[in-house]
């Protein structure tokens, strides 16, 4: 059979001939202007196309999982080298478009697809979240900061309910358990990932009733979650992209996913000719695709031996010692409800 | 004299039906001119065009001997007419206050000034010896009622050319004696006024001058004094009329509908059974609960079977037949074809398995409509565009073509012509001496008199008490109509 | 409500022939124009952009196929809204049958085997169309109660109820948003032209197309809907039973939106995921007043705001244009689908 | 608690109320939903051009106008469908948005306007908090007590008869129109300019949706309809708390259209009881 050298196989049917410069990004549900995902991997797939002299498109759809296959198959026709596919709901239909274009090389996301000339993405956001909950857990106790309340509490608002973001919400209450078992997490969602009014009014609510960190998993609502944060003067975790800067000092952290680099990463070995053909990059902590940012505004506030604590935790994590529950591959916790 | 109103030369035409036709028309100053044709002559649109609801195809409106062009109501209003339509123009969720000042409000500022509105109001309605609920809701109060304020706006708005489309269609006789009294003070005031009604004798008791209209067109326009009724008659119908007699039935059979309930009533088989009530008396609940509009708390048979909770369907496969006083909202629907309007409530039986089978379809359409003399052009055009007699002609057709045992008929020659008339009357007539029983519904006391065999009076939602028909009766029903001894 | 039953329920009329013609093509002249204008103004060639369109709705057979694909939940949904809307409803909640039934269809599919599985998971998916519809429709015959307001609102409790089903009970492992398992490939609807995905779905969408306007036309209980959405009033005098007449139209408008959802689980998406309609609920308003409620007006707004859909996602692989300019010409053709331009005397 | 739930209220007073007299007027506005966001994104970038919180909110105010009275010439002079003007425009304001922030201001979802200056306090609360309170009576008042309410109950309740008046009944409708998109641009205004500080172009999220079931729970009067806002804020601040308290969130957020769906057929119910009509 075909074994792993998808490079040769995949590129045998166009030759030695340089890989065609048209590539594409397809943008998931929730479309551009999510201010998390989508933007991101955008973000990335802009620098690298420009960086690597590719001519790239980006390609929205209003119904992107029904469209999904022909949308594929119309790429595969119309003579792109490169396509990465953000949609979840694609997994099952990509197998079947990439064999029956195999001179086209496939990117999924967040998910792993078998296929000679299909590269997969993983990311790894429990365990980055798992490090913000311990993080607050321990911070909400630091009475000497004004920004801390004597209550254990600590919130997290999430976009829709849905296993993609429940992940990041799992591991969060997991992490803050793990540092103190008398922490209460608060949870809500925003029903919407672009309503920073619902969002400022969910942690308006949640700081009300006794937290002091509330961790944002809703994109564009997020604005509104470190807007109350500074209003009320406590704190607010961003998340996706570094947003420590939108509010300073009152953004603990951030919980970094790097889906640009995930982007810019497969962009890159595709313009080099080496692209990863039935492999699959995973991008953890480890590879910095996922983690804390550094603490830029914030560093004064966090006491030395939670730092310390936190860096030991993203170790274990990282040598495998320590496992974080993946509610994508696990189903539920009995921590979260499904 | 000077011309107040007029038309010179005015046409209009809806697609091949000549509505008006060259119509020229003078109304002098100061005088009732009454405007006569049988049905879809043309009348209400010429009015339209009078008052700037429509304009014309061609030809002018003439005010005050100058032609004009009237843009909309709002120039024919400016210019001192007003219009008492054949639908009224109330709104009914306003009050009767509201509905008089409406479009032009005593204010000081934005604010309506509601004293000062209410004490014109109350200066108006008494100088023609009426008081009005004013805070009513006008959906509240009767036709009557509403009529009057209709009237008082036009005034109010310094109207002095009135024009009243068949005012005296949905009147008792106590309230047509009442307006065409204060039409005539109006005159009287030095206002003017066009009055348009079948009701020959109305006419020729309130007119100065009659126009005839035929076809869209005009066929004389004489003094009132210079005519007689039956001249009148043939002038509109184009030939002399026969005048009906009284002739009670032949042959009375066992009852083929009895009521208990508030009511209590009895219809034979072969008899025509007339209910007299002035408007709002409870002749229309009554009619419901009969038809099955309306729940019932007593008992209602027909020929004998109980038909108390039974739907309007089963009551109509039963045997009954329906002609309802409320034309153009629950008699026909407007905007349906000619052929639906004309199946409806039949349609069950023209076909098979739950289909309609298209040939029966049109042979029933096609034989109620020449059967009944409707004018119309297609079948599929909507009955919207037939006019009012001839609307009437339809679901007169449509519901004795269905021979029924029982005929609630409410009203059922409002508005139509005296030809029209005369025929519907005979075809009531015809359907009691096969057999049937009909009861009546009419705020015309001469119709019921004429066809009656008798006449059950209501009043304040109770039987006053049962008269025998025929005109001697006239002034016992009366009386009973208005709560006093016969 | 007051939309009155003039606008919203086309009453046998005569129209003017220039009407006629204009009526259908009016709209998407307009919406031309608009984007045309929006387009020039932010520096982009309009008609460059509408070869485009045009060739990616229909340059050849995959992209007929894509349109048609588009098409085809449409279809029912506008049929859908189509039926209700001659009744005198006017039923905003197919969004919402077809979303259920897209759940239900799916859970059913993936639970059930043996050679019924189709029939059966479709005859589910209706059921669950008429779970959405009856309510209203119910309150609307015996109450009175505004259904415009009730289905509008039944459409967020559904979505609600079905997202709260599928985090709690239903969800996939290992797929990373809300999502049922996939159904077996057995149960699948059959492609009509691999390998071009356009299913047998739209067969079953035109086959009811074509029974639809044959039964509103020579049935008695199609008969009974026109009247009742003409007059209703009329309609009860005459012995027609409103209340049943509009419960009736209500639940077939259910089990249409229903069947659509099924079709699209089975033939198109093979499970309930998020995103499993983007409105083709709504758009289906739009598709039924743009075809003036009759079956040949619905398949033809439902083509041609397939087209649109479809040219508008792929025309991005060859232009820079942001797909929100198709909103912009999709909600122009909506607004102008139901227009009077010419006088009526 | 009682701040943010005022905080909520705002907004879907002032869009309610503006729907409100459109409906008195005899139109179903489902438009406001897109007039909002249209208003806000104005007025989000008037406020940072001039740093004025005023003309900001003027701006706003003024954009609703401009697409509330090109929605109601639709209706009115084009005879299009009410609902589906309303759907359509909806449509194209979002539409048109989006395309906006990408193609000229090259952001996508968020736009931080800078220098924008936001709404200041005015004894607790904001200056259109103060107006949407007086406007409350003020709508009373003048429905009753001048020719232009008289005029715009006549126009919603008698079109036809109103119409044969020589009321300009369509000019009545197209003013209701534009009072509607104005109201609907102050209420987007504040959603920026009030609350957040920036714009979204999902920020509006069925706040529409909701002053239209707001006005149809306060059966077009304006306290009935302040009240029903008042309801939905306090429901939308109660559900965070009951999220946090363990019941779904997808069950919660449920709850507000339940209760206009409840609410609609008790007094449908009670109506009918009331009549003892009838049957049909
Ligand atoms: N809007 C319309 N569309 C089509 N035809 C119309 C319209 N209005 C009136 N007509 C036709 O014009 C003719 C004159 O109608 P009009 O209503 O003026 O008659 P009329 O004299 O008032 O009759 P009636 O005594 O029955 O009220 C009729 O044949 C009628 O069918
Ligand atoms: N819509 C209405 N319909 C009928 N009556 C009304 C209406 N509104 C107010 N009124 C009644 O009119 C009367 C006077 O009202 P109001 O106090 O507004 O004085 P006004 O007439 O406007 O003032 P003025 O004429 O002295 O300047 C009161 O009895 C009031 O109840
Ligand atoms: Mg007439
Ligand atoms: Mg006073």
């Amino acid at each position: 059979g075909c074994g792993g050298g998808s490079e040769q196989t995949s590129s045998s049917s166009s030759g030695a001939a340089a890989p065609s410069k048209k590539v594409a990004l397809v943008i998931a549900q929730g479309g551009l202007g999510d201010e998390s995902y989508n933007d991101l991997a955008n973000a990335g797939f802009t620098a690298a196309t420009k960086e690597k002299g590719l001519d790239g498109q980006h390609i929205e759809s209003k119904d992107v999982v029904a469209q999904g296959e022909q949308l594929l198959r119309r790429a595969g026709t119309s003579g792109f080298g490169l396509v990465i596919d953000l949609e979840f709901s694609h997994g099952e239909i990509l197998p079947t478009v990439a064999q029956a274009y195999p001179q086209v090389k496939w990117v999924f996301l967040n998910n792993k697809i078998k296929g000679d000339n299909i590269a997969s993405v993983l990311f790894s956001e429990q365990d980055s979240s798992y490090l913000a909950g311990a993080l607050a857990a321990m911070m909400t106790t630091q009475t000497g900061n004004p920004k801390i309340n004597p209550d254990k509490k600590i919130g997290v608002i999430g976009g829709t309910k849905s296993v993609g973001i429940d992940k990041f919400l799992s591991g969060y209450i997991e992490g803050a358990h793990a540092v103190d078992k008398d922490v209460q997490v608060l949870t809500a969602y925003s029903n919407s990932f672009g309503d920073p009014t619902k969002g400022a009014q969910l942690a308006d609510t949640m700081f009300q009733q006794g937290a002091d960190i509330v961790y944002a998993v809703a994109g564009g609502t997020g604005a509104g979650v470190i807007q109350s944060a500074q209003k009320n003067k406590r704190y607010a975790i961003g998340v996706d992209d570094n947003q420590d800067k939108l509010a300073p000092g009152y953004v603990l952290t951030s919980v970094l996913k790097r889906t640009d680099l995930a982007v810019q990463k497969v962009v890159d070995l595709y313009a080099d000719g080496k692209f990863p053909g039935g492999q699959t990059i995973g991008l953890g902590l480890a590879e910095d695709g996922v983690g804390l940012t550094d603490f830029q505004y914030t560093k004064q506030d966090i006491p030395q031996p939670v730092q310390d604590k936190v860096a030991d935790l993203k170790k274990k994590i990282m040598s495998g010692e320590l496992k974080v529950w993946n509610v994508i591959d696990q189903g539920y916790p009995a921590w979260l409800q499904g | 004299m000077p011309v107040r109103l007029g038309a010179r030369d005015v046409s209009r035409a809806f697609g091949s039906v000549r509505a008006n036709a060259h119509v020229d028309l003078t109304v002098e100053a100061g005088t009732v001119h009454a405007v006569v044709g049988e049905n879809g002559a043309g009348k209400t649109t010429l009015m339209r065009i009078l008052y700037g609801l429509d304009q014309p195809d061609s030809g002018t409106v003439v005010i005050d001997d100058h032609p004009v062009r009237l843009r909309g109501p709002a120039d024919g209003i400016r210019r001192g007419i007003g219009l008492v339509r054949q639908e009224l123009a109330m709104i009914d969720s306003l009050t009767l206050l509201e509905n008089l000042v409406l479009g032009a409000e005593p204010r000081s500022g934005p604010r309506i000034s509601w004293s000062a509105a209410r004490a014109s109001a109350v200066d108006l309605a008494a100088g023609f010896g009426i008081s009005l609920p004013w805070d009513s809701p006008a959906g509240s109060v009767s036709v009557s009622v509403r009529q009057q304020v209709e009237i008082l706006r036009a005034l109010r708005r310094g109207a002095d050319v009135l024009i009243l489309d068949e005012p005296t269609a949905a009147l008792a006789p106590a309230q047509v004696t009442e307006l065409l009294r204060l039409l005539r003070g109006l005159r009287d005031a030095g206002r003017t006024v066009i009055f348009i009604s079948h009701k020959l004798d109305e006419v020729l008791s309130v007119a100065d001058t009659i126009t005839v209209l035929r076809q869209g067109k005009v066929i004389t326009t004489v003094p009132a004094d210079s005519v007689t009724r039956p001249e009148l008659v043939s002038l509109v119908v184009g030939a002399p009329l026969e005048a009906e007699g009284y002739s009670p039935s032949a042959d009375v059979g066992p009852p083929v509908l009895e009521v208990a309930d508030v009511i209590s009533l009895r219809v034979h088989a072969g008899e025509i059974v007339g209910i007299a009530a002035v408007a709002g008396n409870g002749q229309d609940e009554l009619v419901e609960r009969i038809v099955g509009l309306r729940p019932c708390t007593g008992r209602i048979t027909l020929s004998g079977k109980d038909i108390t909770g039974l739907p309007v369907d089963r009551r109509r496969s039963a045997g009954l037949g329906y002609v309802s006083g409320e034309r153009r909202t629950e008699g026909l629907s407007l905007d349906a074809s000619l052929a639906d309007n004309t199946i409806a409530g039949t349609h069950r039986t023209l076909g098979r398995f739950g289909w309609l089978a298209p040939g029966r379809v049109r042979a029933h359409v096609q034989r109620v409509l020449d059967g009944y003399s409707v004018r119309y052009g297609r079948t599929s055009a909507p009955a919207r565009t037939l006019s009012g007699g001839n609307q009437q002609r339809l679901v007169i057709g449509r519901e004795l073509d269905r021979g029924p045992t029982l005929l609630v008929a409410a009203g059922p020659t409002r508005g139509v012509d005296v030809l029209g008339e005369a025929y519907i009357h005979a075809r009531l007539k015809e359907l009691r001496d096969n057999g049937s029983g009909v009861l009546l519904v009419s705020e015309q006391l001469d119709e019921l008199l004429t066809l009656s065999d008798r006449v059950v009076v209501l009043h304040q939602g109770e039987v006053a008490g049962e008269v025998p028909g025929g005109p001697e009766n006239r002034t016992a029903v009366g009386n009973l109509m208005l709560g006093r001894q016969p | 409500m007051n939309t009155s039953p003039d606008s919203a329920v086309e009453p046998a009329r005569r129209a003017l022939p220039v009407g006629a013609v204009l009526r259908p093509v009016l709209p998407f002249l307009v919406a031309l124009v608009i984007g045309a204008v929006v387009l020039l103004a932010t520096g982009h060639d309009p008609l460059d952009f509408y070869q485009l369109l045009v060739r990616e709705a229909f340059g050849g057979t995959d992209r007929i196929a894509a349109t048609l694909s588009s098409a085809t939940p449409l279809l029912f949904t506008g049929l859908a809204t189509a039926i209700a809307f001659r009744a005198g409803v006017f039923n905003v909640g197919v969004e919402g049958g077809f979303l259920l039934s897209g759940l239900v269809t799916a859970t059913v599919a993936v639970h059930v085997s043996g050679p019924l599985v189709v029939p059966v998971a479709m005859l589910a998916g209706a059921a669950a169309g008429v779970l959405v519809s009856v309510g209203p429709g119910w309150l609307r015959a015996r109450w009175g109660v505004d259904e415009v307001v009730t289905t509008l609102m039944v459409n967020f409790v559904v979505t609600g109820v079905t997202g709260w089903l599928v985090t709690s009970f239903l969800q996939a492992r290992g797929v990373a948003n809300a999502a049922t398992p996939l159904i077996a490939r057995s149960a699948w609807l059959p492609d009509l032209l691999p390998p071009d995905n356009l299913t047998s779905g739209v067969l079953i969408g035109l086959g009811l197309a074509v029974t639809y306007a044959v039964w509103i036309r020579h049935s008695v209980l199609g008969y009974e809907l026109r009247q009742t959405g003409l007059n209703q009033r009329f309609a009860a005098a005459q012995g027609i039973r409103v209340g049943k007449v509009i419960v009736v139209a209500m639940v077939i408008s259910g089990a249409i939106a229903g069947l659509g959802g099924a079709a699209h689980a089975l033939g198109v998406v093979h499970r309930y995921v998020d995103g499993f309609s983007p409105g083709y609920g709504f758009t289906g308003i739009a598709v039924a007043l743009l075809g003036r409620n009759s079956a040949v007006g619905v398949v033809i707004g439902a083509v041609l705001f397939g087209a649109l859909a479809s040219a508008g996602t792929t025309a991005q692989l060859f232009s820079d244009i942001p797909l929100d300019i198709v909103n912009v010409l999709s909600g122009t053709v909506m607004v102008f689908a139901v227009v009077r331009l010419w006088r009526r005397r | 608690m009682i701040h943010s739930a005022l905080l909520l209220w705002t907004p879907l007073a002032l869009a309610a109320l503006g729907g409100m007299l459109h409906r008195i007027a005899g139109v179903v506005n489902i438009g406001l939903e897109g007039q909002m966001l249209g208003g806000a994104l104005v007025g989000a970038l008037v406020s940072g051009v001039t740093q004025n919180w005023v003309l900001g909110v003027l701006a706003a105010g003024a954009a609703g106008a401009a697409l509330g009275l090109v929605m109601s010439l639709c209706i009115t002079r084009l005879h299009a469908n009410e609902i589906i003007a309303g759907l359509g425009f909806t449509i194209v304001i979002t539409g048109l948005t989006r395309y906006l922030l990408r193609d000229v201001f090259h952001v996508s979802g968020t736009l931080r306007v800078a220098g924008l200056d936001p709404l200041p306090g005015m004894l607790g609360v904001d200056p259109l908090f103060w107006l949407a309170v007086a406007l409350v009576p003020a709508i009373t008042w003048a429905l009753r007590h001048t020719a232009a309410g008289l005029r715009l109950r006549a126009t919603g309740d008698g079109f036809d008869a109103a119409g044969a008046l020589g009321l300009p009944t369509r000019r009545i409708r197209d003013v209701a129109g534009v009072i509607a998109g104005v109201l609907a641009g102050f209420a987007g205004a504040h959603l920026v300019l009030g609350q957040v500080g920036l714009f979204n172009e999902n920020m509006v999220a069925g706040r529409g949706f909701i002053a239209l079931a707001a006005f149809y729970f306060g059966r077009s009067r304006p306290w009935a309809t302040a009240l029903a806002c008042l309801l939905f804020a306090v429901f939308d601040e109660a559900q965070a708390r009951l999220q946090t308290a363990g019941v779904p969130a997808q069950l919660v957020q449920t709850l507000p259209y339940l209760v206009v769906i409840a609410v609609l057929t008790a007094t449908a119910v009670r109506d009918a009881r009331g009549k003892a009509g009838r049957t049909g």
